[in-house]
């Protein structure tokens, strides 16, 4: 696996796969039937050992940094891929910085071996409301929260705060959660209820502010970089769009109104790009300054892709608004991932903090 | 129950009637049933909205009494609008073509045995209009349209393709445009408008899904199709002039309707989202500034009715500048809005059609927003018509 | 003068009269060379009667409404005239509204006569910093603060809060405030300082929040009125370069990008006009929904107006840039008086008070 | 004290020796200086700065050995306008074209003799230079230019007028475009670049006041101005083709240092609006959205200096995203801090020149905001070569 260690390779190779098996033509019959991930895309992408890129070694993956997985998490939205990745790589990093370790052994190779993991969000970016509290044999949880993925995946990696105010984390079968539909057909969205549920103490490890904060950073760089990745890939399809597309005789991109708006979002595009590249060498380096880069990163990304997304409709034309041309999936992809996980103020207001400022999210 | 008709003479009276009469004639639960039964839930609602409507004499009342109508005065039309969205019923999207386009074109251009028979067929048979209008080469430049339709003996025969047309899948005839002269020196020239029965042999006619996810929109195919001469609304080639006068037969009240619709729901939102804002100034703040936006639209429609209440061909420049004004507040609108329903927004919903613009499902309203900022003058032609047109400044 | 009782015919007359005396050339040299009011146009509009339009009749006046003055508010936005006439006419309009007999007799046929009032916003708009305590022999007045147009003004109308909480309204003679030059040079900015000044019963009447709140509209009405006039100044201006000036071998106002901002531009100011028209309906009406209305228009109208000033510069290149052009004339008073008399979110949070929301300002 | 040009082998030691220099280095008082002296103020200070960067070598350190530089890496004058920015030393703005356009024009096309006399004029006389570029009918299109420089025996005869010449009142020489050939097939090819002694007989220099009420900018008239030939730089007309390869040859410490001045200011902001923002949580919300775009630019502009470190020609793309994203952001902010400012921002000041884009006069920094938008290539021009050069739309 020595050749999967440079990050620019891995990207090329993600990007091969990608467009080979996940192109546009491919995500719009997905999108066009399916609620939810594309288990066969799964499937590949595990077969080639994706979902053990970032996993440690010890437990069956390839050891590889969060860089890595940025290079996957742009890769996958540039093709608005119904994938649980974000899902189940983040499942994966708690699991690896907090469970203990015959919990790590039991259920890293498992997740490297291509187990879909549902997460809840890292705490920083949303308030816990399952609870746990001691029992003789182990835990009782009680309470409802809302998971993405969660109808596709086999376990849930739950959040929640026990009675003396400690967040713990918990991994659980999934089992037959309810499938809501969203705007964006590649995820799902579920409600979960508990009460009263008995947890036993080997499916339960004990979080901490640091660790749900290490947990925040990856959610942003792999929601910036999946919103960078869209942009790269709804750019130029657009600017293929303008270039073919004739109106009055000529090619529309001839129409300047519409090329000073691709160029004002190629140019934002290139302050996306940057930001979150420095933003990961921050987190590849541990450095201090990792946190707020990170929610820089987020904040800007995703609120540039949904106003191109929303954007490239309008300069598609009426085709843009049919369901048949994937402009659709980048907007519902961009308007949900810049919810998902802490929407702009919140984010924002993580990166400020490096202003000494603290402000409301 | 009398028909609120009865009291149109004055607007007070006339008013309160329809408030009486709105209660029972909306059809019940009618959200409900378009949630539940989809496209069909909405069919049937649209029949029966339609067919009260009808029973009152309401549906037809801004028609001519010559032609079946009431001659209901403007006045009034606003008045039964402004109620209906004050009422939250269904709008009566269906039928608009059936209701404005139509009517307006064989009004101003029909021979009487049109008039005779199509306008009958929408007061009392609820026939279905479309239009036949944009094609995939010709949108924006409509002009360049290349269906042809060429005379041989009575009949013309039709070739070609039509796109975009709104309720296309459901209606009963289609006013289309179509060349008639491959040669003519100026492309506007070489158009003529019929009447196109839409049971003709050889048509076909195929949903176009949207991003919405409901298929409002048609392509129409056409292989030989007849269309008898007769049907030939005003002379040969002088179609591109007729359905520029009467594309904007509906003036004023539909934007009326629409505008009413978002003051309604702009409304409502401050209520919904009182505890939200409460808890969070910066988003209080972003709401409040669309307000002063909203007010500004419902005066600049205001100006625009009072317009056509003086002369009923008035009105260009200010339209013009309200489709702009309008769709761009509304794509604004429901785009915050959804924003600040976080995920709930994004959980797909079954699109509530026939709400209006501003529906409580804001991602569906946010995605149908588009059919205003793209359809019937793009935002960008808007901005060239203007810029151009009303501004002067050179091509 | 019945024939300036109709609107419109006034409107034609005041633009006439400034298109003649306050025209482009004019203001750019007056603005180069003084900061603060022009006296000789003062002198003219005086001598027009037109600080006689809203005074009542029994005291010189014309005793027209809210009506006559947007329209000359919004006539000398449009030449981005510099006069103090808001500042003069809000305080007759007090004075009107609350002085007693006495003091309206001697005040108001002065200011129809041309005296120069500066004004301390209305309550809503500005708390007020100047306080006053009753003393056997008249007020004793402390306090500092800021107004506008005072270094030019004759008098002074002061807002003070007495012991007892109540608002009073004070008119003092100006004796010589400090002038601060303001970027926009038509008008000036003084910080007056008050210690135990001794005031006379006479100079004193008892204001009220609903007479506030009334000055509060004209004051709203008035700025917005004066936005409006400034973008139908500035546009046209603008149109007309685009249409003049060549580049590359066209005039730059075939140009796509730059047609479709004056479009918008366009668009906007009529919305802002038609809100404008409305409001002031509904002052003249004295219906509950005008302050709402009014609030919601200057917020509207002041803010496009910066903002069609700021891109007008932009559009007009390098010319623009330059003081010798007057496009940063209008720059310069959008930028005022959006700040002035209450900025955004003031008007914005009394706007929405109509859909019975209260928000922060 | 020895200069800091000592330690310039070692980064680290550098910024040291660096931090160590500048206190004693920089003007004392030099705002106060500006604020209350105006123009004469902004002279003094400016060449006193540069007399002090001189004396330690700093001015020319980025000049090859050979022409009495010190050959500074880039990286190294990196931590110089680092630390200069951080001490908010003033910026060097009145000899910018001396410092970079004219050497590296005259290193790459100049003779020996230019070389020896004018660069020597700048490193130890303090010679101003200035741009003859732009005209009132050539802006944005540039190579349209008409001023005419007619060859007569051996000098040149120039008549026209040129404009938006920076410092032009104060310039001692300048670079001059003009036509050499009216009958060039292309525009651009009958343009030649000459060396042109702002003391010439014929020639008028008029200052524009500028919307700050500063005159950095100037008018310049020729009536029969003669050039020698020898101060024809290059072939003639090539001057086109030589005046492009050296317009950029500032690319990226200019923009370095006016970024690192924006981030320093936002910082600052941060504090100075503290109280506000505790109060206002709309107010800090909309600060806050700025933070990600600066903090994009910063690594925008690393990343052109990461380039240009390993190719000093590279960087062409991504310093034409970074001149739209600078000059977009720049306006946006300080429209944004100067509403924050309230009335305050709207007391004229006097202009705080060379403090970089970002001082405490934050109305000053907003209307200055347009030297930015609107010269070097306006947003627009910067939108066209983006749509257009890089990525392929069609003209």
């Amino acid at each position: 696996m020595d050749d999967l260690s440079d990050i620019d390779a891995l990207k090329t190779s993600f990007r091969e796969v990608l467009d080979t098996e996940a192109g546009t033509d491919w995500a719009l019959r997905h999108f066009d039937h399916v609620h939810g991930m594309s288990r066969p895309l799964w499937d590949t992408i595990v077969g080639l050992g994706w979902t053990a890129l970032a996993v440690p070694e010890a437990h069956g993956g390839l050891g590889l940094g969060i860089d890595a997985l940025v290079a996957l998490y742009e890769e996958a939205g540039r093709v608005v891929a119904p994938l649980p990745l974000l899902s189940t790589m983040l499942a994966a990093d708690a699991i690896a910085r907090g469970a203990g370790a015959v919990q790590q052994a039991d259920w890293l190779p498992m997740i490297a071996g291509g187990t879909v993991v549902a997460v809840e969000p890292p705490a920083p970016l949303h308030s816990p409301t399952l609870t746990i509290a001691r029992t003789g044999d182990g835990w009782r949880l009680t309470g409802t929260t809302r998971i993405l993925d969660a109808a596709d995946a086999d376990r849930l990696l739950h959040l929640a705060i026990a009675t003396d105010g400690t967040l713990h984390r918990l991994l659980l079968v999934a089992d037959g959660a309810e499938r809501q539909p969203l705007w964006d057909h590649g995820h799902t969205l579920s409600d979960i209820h508990y009460h009263d549920r008995l947890v036993p103490d080997d499916a339960v490890f004990p979080s901490s502010p640091e660790l749900e904060d290490a947990l925040a950073v990856h959610a942003a760089l792999a929601l910036a970089a999946e919103a960078v990745g869209g942009c790269e890939g709804l750019l130029p399809l657009t600017i293929e769009y303008l270039k073919t597309r004739h109106q009055f005789g000529k090619p529309i991109g001839s129409f300047q109104a519409l090329k000073h708006r691709i160029a004002d979002h190629r140019t934002r595009l290139e302050g996306d790009r940057l930001l979150l590249a420095a933003a990961t060498a921050l987190a590849v380096a541990g450095d201090p300054r990792g946190p707020s880069e990170a929610s820089a990163a987020k904040a800007l990304a995703c609120a540039n892709y949904a106003e191109l997304a929303r954007d490239a409709i309008q300069l598609h034309g009426g085709i843009g608004f049919t369901a048949e041309h994937a402009c659709h999936l980048f907007l519902k992809r961009a308007r949900l991932i810049e919810t998902l996980f802490g929407d702009a103020p919140v984010h924002l207001a993580r990166a400020v903090r490096a202003l000494d400022l603290e402000i409301a999210a | 129950m009398t028909s609120p008709l009865a009291a149109a003479h004055d607007l007070d009276s006339f008013r309160a009637a329809i408030r009486d009469w709105l209660p029972g004639a909306i059809p019940a639960d009618w959200k409900g049933r378009i949630r539940r039964e989809s496209e069909e839930g909405y069919l049937a609602v649209q029949r029966e909205w339609y067919r009260a409507q009808t029973e009152a004499g309401l549906a037809t009342a801004h028609w001519p009494r010559d032609w079946g109508g009431a001659d209901l005065s403007l006045a009034a039309q606003v008045v039964l609008y402004e109620e209906m969205a004050r009422a939250d019923a269904p709008n009566t999207d269906l039928f608009t073509v059936s209701l404005y386009h139509m009517p307006a074109t064989l009004f101003a251009y029909g021979t009487p045995e049109q008039r005779a028979r199509y306008l009958e067929g929408v007061r009392t048979g609820g026939d279905i209009w479309c239009q036949g209008f944009s094609e995939p080469g010709a949108g924006s430049d409509l002009a360049s349209l290349r269906t042809r339709a060429d005379r041989r003996g009575d009949v013309y025969v039709v070739n070609g393709q039509k796109i975009w047309s709104s309720y296309g899948v459901f209606a009963n005839y289609c006013l289309l445009l179509a060349r008639t002269n491959q040669e003519a020196a100026r492309k506007h020239d070489g158009i003529s408008y019929f009447i196109l029965d839409m049971k003709s042999p050889g048509l076909t006619v195929k949903p176009i899904r949207q991003i919405t996810g409901e298929a409002e929109f048609a392509e129409i195919f056409f292989d030989d199709v007849e269309i008898p001469v007769e049907n030939l609304i005003g002379a040969e080639n002088e179609g591109w002039r007729i359905a520029q006068s009467t594309l904007t037969a509906e003036r004023g009240l539909l934007i009326f309707e629409n505008s009413e619709r978002l003051v309604h729901a702009v409304r409502r939102d401050a209520a919904r989202y009182r505890d939200l804002f409460a808890r969070d100034p910066a988003k209080a703040a972003a709401f409040a500034g669309f307000y002063p936006r909203v007010r500004a639209l419902k005066h600049m429609v205001g100006e625009l009715l009072a317009q056509l209440e003086r002369d009923p061909h008035a009105g260009g420049e200010i339209a013009t500048y309200i489709k702009l004004y309008w769709a761009t507040l509304l794509q604004d609108y429901n785009g915050f809005t959804a924003r600040l329903d976080g995920l709930d927004a994004l959980i797909e919903a079954e699109p509530l059609r026939c709400a209006g613009q501003t529906p409580d499902d804001t991602m569906y309203a946010f995605l149908k927003s588009y059919s205003w900022t793209v359809a019937g003058g793009s935002n960008e032609i808007m901005r060239n018509v203007i810029a151009e047109r009303l501004l002067g400044l050179p091509r």
